[in-house]
């Protein structure tokens, strides 16, 4: 054995010798960073959407993007560090608020290193802490799904959920206020007194489809009409199993309905998502680089509601640019282009007109400040508005 | 209408399960054990979306399986003539699936995280009076069936008993130990791959960097379950998959989970399988040259 | 090899010989680790050429990232802290003949009870942290006693009870820490432990604090428990032949009860050092993401390590440099995380057979023997592994 | 066996008549220049020819470790030679497998029998053979078998579990499945080490009737007389080389035990010094314990072993004697009666507690128990007394490596164990070496007890005879002595009073001086009185 541990001991030493010198400098006109939370790239969620905005940037601002993945929560700290001691990048921005804490101790050790951080907040100079009323815009897709329930015959529509942590409360608790809302302008409207039930599941995974699937299937059979997805790749599974009811019982075209989050998922299933609730993270991640290399930039918080445009309910002109963009990436065949972007158009038409009207109406009083959507970030708050919505 | 779901969702559930075990289940009889069954199902759900896309869902059907034989001939390769360590071939395939698919999913389709199947590519569902059903459930049972008739019925099955009992035994009597042994591999991982193909083309008609989600060592799991017999890895797919359905249809009851957290609902599967071994299963019985290389010295 | 030397001279010379020989295998294992991780690297090296990366660019980074400086260094041991307990947990079973793949459980309610005392006990120091890493390594004992207890008089298989008891462990600590142990102000994650358990990082800038020289501190303690005391002894005839072991006067039951009581407590430190340990957040995250996959990647850690305490310490600070150094590979050549996996991933299967070696190793032996004599009795023996 | 000590007419086959059938004197199996070099550099064979005619019944005689098995793994097909040339009948034959030889009509019975325990022995005989397992084409297999247990009169139940059927049973098994693959050249090794006198001489009709009939027997053994008895001729291979070759007619038992140990000394028997205290150590009263399958295995078992006495339980293995074994030894419950060690009980007691109280065991299967092949010599030079004191550092639980050490060395050295250093793991040692370690290690403990199962089963016999003195020198030292031995001729040579065990039950107990082998066997058949006390 002894050759071969010399044999690699040489190795070992070429590999010291190859390597030990310094990258040189990254060269263009800005450079922008970005740490991924734990779900990383291809989350279908908020990492997916920042890093759209990074590809934004560096289509239109010419920007050098440097991306950094995280195994683990542990390992934000160091990425955020190895990313400031480089001194390269005019902005470095962490998504989801769990790299809160990182950010913070990183943003006192380079005072002079830009940063903005997704979904959260650091009370420092150099952070621009960016936020979206997700509760918004759930409450509009709970609207929507409310009144088509309603208009159905049906009196139940669910929420899929991922692992059980404060951001999603705020989901959940925005989609509850929006169906709320919707059943009392129904009863309002045909004096009526109908009420429409919120089954809603943790499943306690973000990346595990067949339990999406299982739990919509659970709500489905309880009579379920819409059900939300709130859970990153399992919600590939609420969409799966919303389909394959509608299939079984002879539809191209929902009921019963799924409604996408984050970006504008309608796509995916084609026919079966008539909305999603959309969140700019892609919009946050460039206005921080952009603000960055226009010397505009300055910490504190940026408060992306549904009036600035942070959250939204999606829109056939954005699945469009969505699309656009695939294609023009090579991602998505134009033909296929046409046939989903059909198939979202049909899941549009076939929810009635009143849930879009319902939907329309609660977004401009969102906008007015005429309602107030509440807001919950720990259990009890959101147990609380359980019970109050639910009366 | 409830009751009826819930069958159909644990009938579906326990195909991965039992299909895999089951391939496992004749590898273990001969002497092979594959740790790396939960690697072999994410890449080959990747390989067999990849198939479909090329020729159809019996295509992908196909390069799934393919895929699930080609890793399971690599650690058979690994475990039989190199006499390597079975564990450490299993963890590695493990690892390398999780890197490949996820760099897999973005070489294929320019996306990171996951890729939709079209319908059409799908495997095409039985009408059935609980609801629209995949073949694939029966599938699974014949392919119980048929593993255990050639385990217990067949001139092969008595060699591959003997393998994993007593190569040198089997040696002797002039069986090929090394070919049984790689033959129940690739079983294992043709098997699994097949349970792969299922997982994206048909139950979940998607492909993710981590499809099974812990699947494969809830099949690794079904085969202690089992006994090394088939019959009990449907059982034991059925149990899990039933109770898992049922977990999470409960915890949508908002009375059910005011009393009772969520959390402890969806231990429900877990739970259960542990007081069903501890209780009715008990001691397992296993080859006695289960996990060992064979060496002629 | 002289296969009959006189027995006087056999047991003079052994001193010295038998040095050598230990000296030798290490080495060998060595080598081999070394030329399975060339292996993983030509092949990514490969890969990355193909997908159009810079691979000398990335291994640079891998480089540097890992070792490049002192934070770099830091990190990788920063890193390798709980890997060298899980994988303590997973090797010292295996020695003894069982299969625990149980550690990310046992892990994971071991950092719940780091919070839980560290968090709610205030008492001076040095004390804290004591008792907040025997809290922790009790309650993964306990986890692990469970399966240990069914084996033994349920003859439950341990593979089925400790993944069961990884998922139960999961969802009770997805309820403890939203639903019982949450801070107020900040409800993704658990109360932050006390100031006085949080562990300094020793290099400022770095995130390696003292838990590093718990985790190896345990793992020496462990070397010394195997080779050192009759009960390791006994575990490792446990291990090699259960049915001596019995006559040799001890107890299976107790034996399997011991073994897994100590994997446990080693995974349930590490599970504290993830709290205790790693700036700068202190707590656990409400989903659990600061534990990660660590107990399930102590088995690799483990079987690389060859389930030897010391190999497990090095098998782990070469783990924690591929992970400390894959930060480096996305940051400089854009690679991103899931090559290092890959790479991970072929090393470890060129490691599962080690005979490939030796075959290559004894062609090369018997092209080199025909040049000179017949037969060289100096063919590389594969080390002992088990 | 004590080699030369035991005179030729005790041999099993008392009745030696002239060789079994004419042989024709033309070469049909050769083996020229045989070398095998095994991995790690050990010679095995060098340069071995071996030649046998057609219905020649061949000796392959040779002390453990000479080479023999190796040889006939080579000729079977099992392991690959290193280089040389097997011819059968002129034409040169290349064997990668045990098919090739099979093809060519080779097959063996081997010493640890190759069949897998959880078959029937149906299904052992079939395996490898393409049978079916239903259908008439099994049912033609059995009848095919059931003939071939009438014309050699070996009968087998063949749809019973081998691991459920006595040992004996077993070899019949072995031996058919070999016989149904029509071999021409049958090889056998070491076929009567666990058999009664009765049953190794119902095997040697059959094999001088095979013989016969024209096939080739090549016959692997240790044991003198059984060449003498049943060979035409006989092979000598001594540290992996042939001595020689002769005719076994005219051949004496000293002839070819010179040629087996080489010029060395032939050992015999220590001297048996009189005792005059009679003081009983070990006591056993209606001892009742059960087997692995919960039936009894030993039934109401009395006797009491005295110091200064060696007692031997004479028996064909598998009647018990392994559960006795084992309940005085700590290692299996007693279902009922008692068992007294220096007047203690021992029933039920833990093995640690036993060794304190003067016990040491050297177990029969010495791979299972009473050793560990992975650990050095000094890791199992302490086995069973590792948490003695005298191992223990002051600090609590600490082992002390030093004494172990020097402990190890010491075993080394008193019983001759042969190693190239104390750290080398134990498989790397010949079994005589493995088993003089453990005799030793459990000799050192100074017991009152020594419980010995089978101690010299596999061993040359130069190793045999050096374990045989020093259970005559513990004797003579004024400690008891249990003997478990399958082999007669050992256990007439050292015993004072014999007890014979037959399905469970001591059927007599013989004092020196009555010691009758006729007798002796017919009782390990199950032949003659009843149940004895002791």
């Amino acid at each position: 054995m002894r050759k071969w541990s010399l044999l690699a001991g040489l190795l070992l030493v070429a590999f010291t010798v190859a390597f030990t010198a310094w990258p040189a400098a990254a060269q263009g006109q800005g450079s922008l960073a970005v740490v991924y939370d734990v779900g990383g790239r291809g989350d279908l969620s908020f990492n997916d959407m920042a890093a759209m905005g990074a590809d934004r940037a560096r289509r239109e601002l010419g920007v050098m993007v440097t991306e950094v993945e995280s195994a683990t929560t542990a390992d934000f700290l160091p990425n955020l560090r190895a990313l400031a001691r480089s001194r390269q990048h005019d902005v470095i921005v962490g998504i989801g608020f769990l790299i809160q804490d990182a950010l913070t101790t990183v943003a006192q050790e380079f005072p002079n290193q830009k940063f903005a951080l997704i979904d959260g907040f650091v009370d420092a100079p150099n952070v621009l802490s960016i936020s979206f009323s997700d509760h918004e815009g759930s409450a509009l897709v709970g609207a929507l799904a409310a009144m088509t329930t309603l208009e159905a015959g049906g009196d139940t529509v669910g929420i899929v959920l991922g692992i059980e942590i404060p951001i999603l409360l705020r989901f959940e608790i925005g989609y509850r206020a929006g169906v709320r809302w919707a059943v009392d302008r129904y009863n309002e409207l045909h004096g009526t007194n109908k009420q429409v039930r919120v089954l809603h599941t943790y499943t306690g995974a973000f990346d595990d489809p067949a339990r999406g699937k299982a739990a919509t299937e659970a709500m489905l059979a309880q009579g379920a009409h819409v059900v939300y997805a709130v859970a990153g790749g399992t919600g590939l599974g609420v969409f799966e199993a919303v389909e394959q009811a509608a299939r079984a019982q002879g539809r191209d075209v929902g009921p019963p309905f799924a409604i996408g989050v984050d970006s504008a998922q309608d796509w995916i299933a084609p026919g079966f998502i008539p909305v999603s609730m959309v969140k700019r993270v892609d919009n946050g991640v460039f206005a921080a680089i952009e603000q960055a290399l226009a010397g505009t930039f300055e910490g504190g918080v940026l408060q992306l509601n549904l009036a600035a445009g942070g959250v939204a309910a999606s829109s056939l002109d954005m699945l469009d640019v969505f699309m656009d963009e695939a294609v023009a990436a090579g991602k998505m065949r134009p033909e296929e282009r046409v046939a989903r972007l059909e198939g979202a158009r049909a899941a549009r038409e076939a929810v009635p007109p009143s849930a879009w009207e319902a939907l329309n109406e609660l977004d401009q009083l969102i906008r007015s400040g005429d309602y107030e959507v509440p807001e919950a970030l720990d259990r009890e708050t959101a147990e609380y508005w359980r019970e109050v919505l639910s009366n | 209408m409830l009751f009826s779901s819930l069958l159909l969702g644990a009938l579906h559930a326990m195909v991965p399960l039992t299909m895999t075990a089951t391939g496992e289940i004749l590898s273990e009889r001969a002497g092979v054990v594959n740790i790396g069954l939960e690697g072999i199902l994410l890449l080959s759900a990747f390989g067999a979306v990849v198939g479909a896309e090329a020729g159809g869902p019996l295509a992908g059907l196909v390069v799934g399986l393919g895929v699930g034989a080609i890793l399971g001939l690599i650690h058979g390769v690994i475990a039989v003539y190199f006499r390597g360590d079975q564990i450490i071939s299993g963890v590695g395939i493990n690892i390398l699936a999780l890197g490949l698919v996820a760099i897999g999913i973005v070489w294929q389709w320019g996306v990171a995280g996951f890729h939709q199947v079209d319908r059409a590519l799908r495997i095409p569902h039985l009408v059935t009076p609980l609801g629209s059903m995949s073949p694939m459930v029966i599938v699974t049972v014949l392919l119980a069936a048929l593993t255990y008739y050639l385990i217990h019925h067949t001139n092969l099955g008595l060699q591959i008993q003997a393998v994993g009992e007593n190569p040198a035994a089997a040696d002797a009597a002039g069986v090929r130990v090394e070919r049984v042994r790689l033959f129940g591999a690739v079983y294992a991982g043709a098997l699994a791959g097949l349970a792969g193909a299922y997982l994206s083309i048909d139950w979940l008609a998607t492909i993710t960097r981590n499809l099974p989600a812990g699947r494969g060592f809830i099949a690794l799991a079904t085969v202690v379950f089992s006994r090394l017999n088939p019959f009990l890895a449907v059982v034991g797919g059925l149990i899990f998959g039933f109770f898992d359905g049922l977990g999470l249809l409960a915890s949508t009851s908002r009375e059910i989970t005011q009393v009772v957290p969520y959390q402890f609902i969806q231990m429900l599967p877990y739970v259960v399988t542990l007081l069903v071994v501890t209780g009715v299963i008990g001691r397992a019985r296993f080859p006695a040259a289960s996990g060992q290389p064979y060496r002629r010295e | 090899m002289d296969p009959r030397p006189g027995d006087d001279q056999a047991a003079e010379s052994s001193g010295a010989a038998d040095r050598r020989r230990v000296v030798r295998d290490a080495a060998g294992t060595a080598g081999q680790v070394l030329l399975a991780a060339a292996l993983g690297l030509i092949i990514g090296a490969v890969l990355m050429e193909i997908a159009g990366y810079d691979w000398t660019r990335a291994y640079q980074g891998l480089w540097l990232g890992a070792f490049g400086d002192p934070w770099s260094v830091a990190d990788t041991l920063a890193s390798a802290t709980p890997l060298i307990l899980t994988g303590l947990a997973f090797g010292l079973c295996f020695r003894a003949g069982y299969f625990n793949i149980g550690g990310q459980g046992q892990m994971t309610v071991g950092a719940l009870a780091a919070v839980v005392v560290g968090a709610y006990i205030p008492v001076p120091t040095p004390v804290a942290v004591f008792l907040v890493l025997l809290a922790a390594g009790a309650a993964g004992a306990v986890w692990s006693l469970t399966p240990a207890f069914l084996k033994a008089t349920r003859g439950v298989h341990e593979v089925i009870s400790t993944i069961m008891f990884n998922w139960i462990a999961f969802y009770l600590a997805l309820y403890l820490a939203f639903y019982s142990l949450n801070d107020p102000q900040s409800a993704e994650r658990t109360v932050r432990v006390l100031p006085g358990v949080r562990l300094a990082p020793l290099l400022a800038g770095a995130d390696a604090t003292a838990a590093i020289f718990i985790a190896a501190g345990i793992a020496l303690a462990l070397y010394w428990l195997l080779w050192h005391t009759p009960w390791g002894y006994e575990m490792r005839v446990a291990g090699l032949n259960p049915s001596a072991l019995r006559y040799a006067g001890a107890s299976p039951v107790w034996t399997i009860n011991w073994t897994f009581m100590l994997a446990g407590m080693a995974a349930g430190i590490a599970g504290a050092t993830q709290i205790i340990g790693r700036p700068p957040t202190y707590a656990l995250y409400g989903d659990l993401s600061n534990l990660g996959d660590l107990g399930f990647d102590g088995i690799a850690v483990a079987l690389i390590g060859r389930n030897h305490p010391i190999g497990i310490i090095a098998s782990a600070v070469f783990f924690g440099a591929l992970g400390s150094g894959a930060r480096m590979m996305q940051i400089m050549a854009g690679v991103p995380l899931d090559m290092v996996r890959i790479v991970h991933g072929v090393i470890i299967i060129a490691l599962a057979a080690p005979e490939v070696w030796s075959i290559i190793a004894k062609s090369l032996v018997r092209r080199r023997a025909a040049r000179t004599e017949p037969v060289s009795a100096q063919a590389p023996n594969s080390p002992a592994r088990r | 066996m004590p080699g030369s000590s035991v005179p030729r007419t005790g041999a099993p086959g008392q009745r030696p008549g002239p060789p079994a059938g004419p042989v024709q004197s033309d070469t049909w199996l050769e083996m020229r220049g045989i070398t095998k070099v095994y991995p790690d550099g050990t010679r095995a064979l060098d340069k071995v020819d071996l030649a046998a005619a057609k219905g020649e019944i061949h000796g392959l005689l040779g002390e453990n470790g000479a080479g023999k098995s190796t040889l006939m793994k080579i000729l079977s097909g099992i392991l690959p030679m290193t280089s040389g040339r097997i011819l059968i009948g002129g034409r040169e034959i290349a064997l990668r497998n045990t098919n090739d030889a099979l093809a060519h009509g080779i097959g063996m019975v081997h010493q640890h029998y190759s069949l897998v325990p959880t078959f029937t022995a149906l299904d052992n005989i079939l395996l490898g053979r393409g049978a079916p397992l239903s259908g008439p084409a099994r049912s033609a297999a059995r009848a095919r078998i059931k003939r071939l247990m009438d014309d050699t009169g070996l009968y087998v139940p063949l749809d019973v579990p081998i691991e459920q059927l006595p040992i004996g049973t077993r070899q019949r098994a072995e031996i058919l499945k070999t016989l149904d693959r029509n071999v021409s050249l049958l090889i056998l090794d070491e076929p009567t080490a666990v058999l009664t006198p009765q049953e190794t001489e119902q095997l040697f009709q059959v094999l001088r009737t095979l013989s016969r009939g024209g096939t080739t027997i090549i016959l692997i053994t240790h044991k003198l007389p059984e060449v003498l008895a049943l060979t035409h001729r006989v092979t000598v291979l001594r540290h992996g080389r042939v001595v020689g070759t002769r005719p076994t007619a005219g051949a004496t038992a000293q002839d070819l035990a010179r040629m087996m140990v080489g010029a060395e000394r032939l050992p015999a028997v220590k001297e048996r010094r009189p005792q005059a205290i009679v003081e009983p150590v070990l006591r056993v009263a209606e001892l009742t314990v059960l087997g692995d399958g919960g039936t009894p295995a030993v039934r109401n078992v009395t006797f009491e072993v005295s110091r200064g006495e060696i007692f031997a339980i004479a028996g064909v293995t598998g009647n018990g004697q392994t559960e006795l074994i084992e309940a005085l030894t700590g290692l299996r419950p007693a279902a009922s009666g008692y068992a007294y060690l220096l007047g203690q009980p021992i029933t039920g007691v833990n093995p640690r507690k036993l060794y304190e109280m003067g016990l040491a065991h050297i177990p029969e299967d010495r791979h299972r128990l009473g050793m560990v092949a992975q650990l050095s010599i000094m890791e199992n030079s302490i086995l069973g007394v590792h948490f003695q004191p005298r191992f223990r550092r002051a600090m609590p639980g600490t082992l002390h490596w030093g004494r172990v050490r020097k402990y190890a060395r010491d075993v080394v050295r008193r019983f001759n164990v042969i190693t190239p250093s104390l750290r080398t793991p134990m498989r790397s040692l010949s079994g005589g070496n493995q088993q003089k370690l453990v005799v030793g290690r459990e000799l050192s403990k100074s017991p009152a007890l020594v419980v010995a199962g089978q101690p010299t089963r596999g061993l040359d016999v130069a190793a045999a005879a050096t374990i045989r003195d020093l259970l005559m020198d513990m004797r003579n030292e004024g400690r008891a002595v249990l003997l478990v031995s399958a082999d007669l001729d050992e256990v007439l040579a050292l015993a004072d009073r014999i007890a014979v065990m037959y399905e469970g039950e001591i059927r007599a107990v013989l004092e020196r001086g009555q010691f009758d082998r006729e007798r002796i066997g017919l009782l390990m058949g199950g032949v003659g009185d009843g149940p004895a006390a002791g």
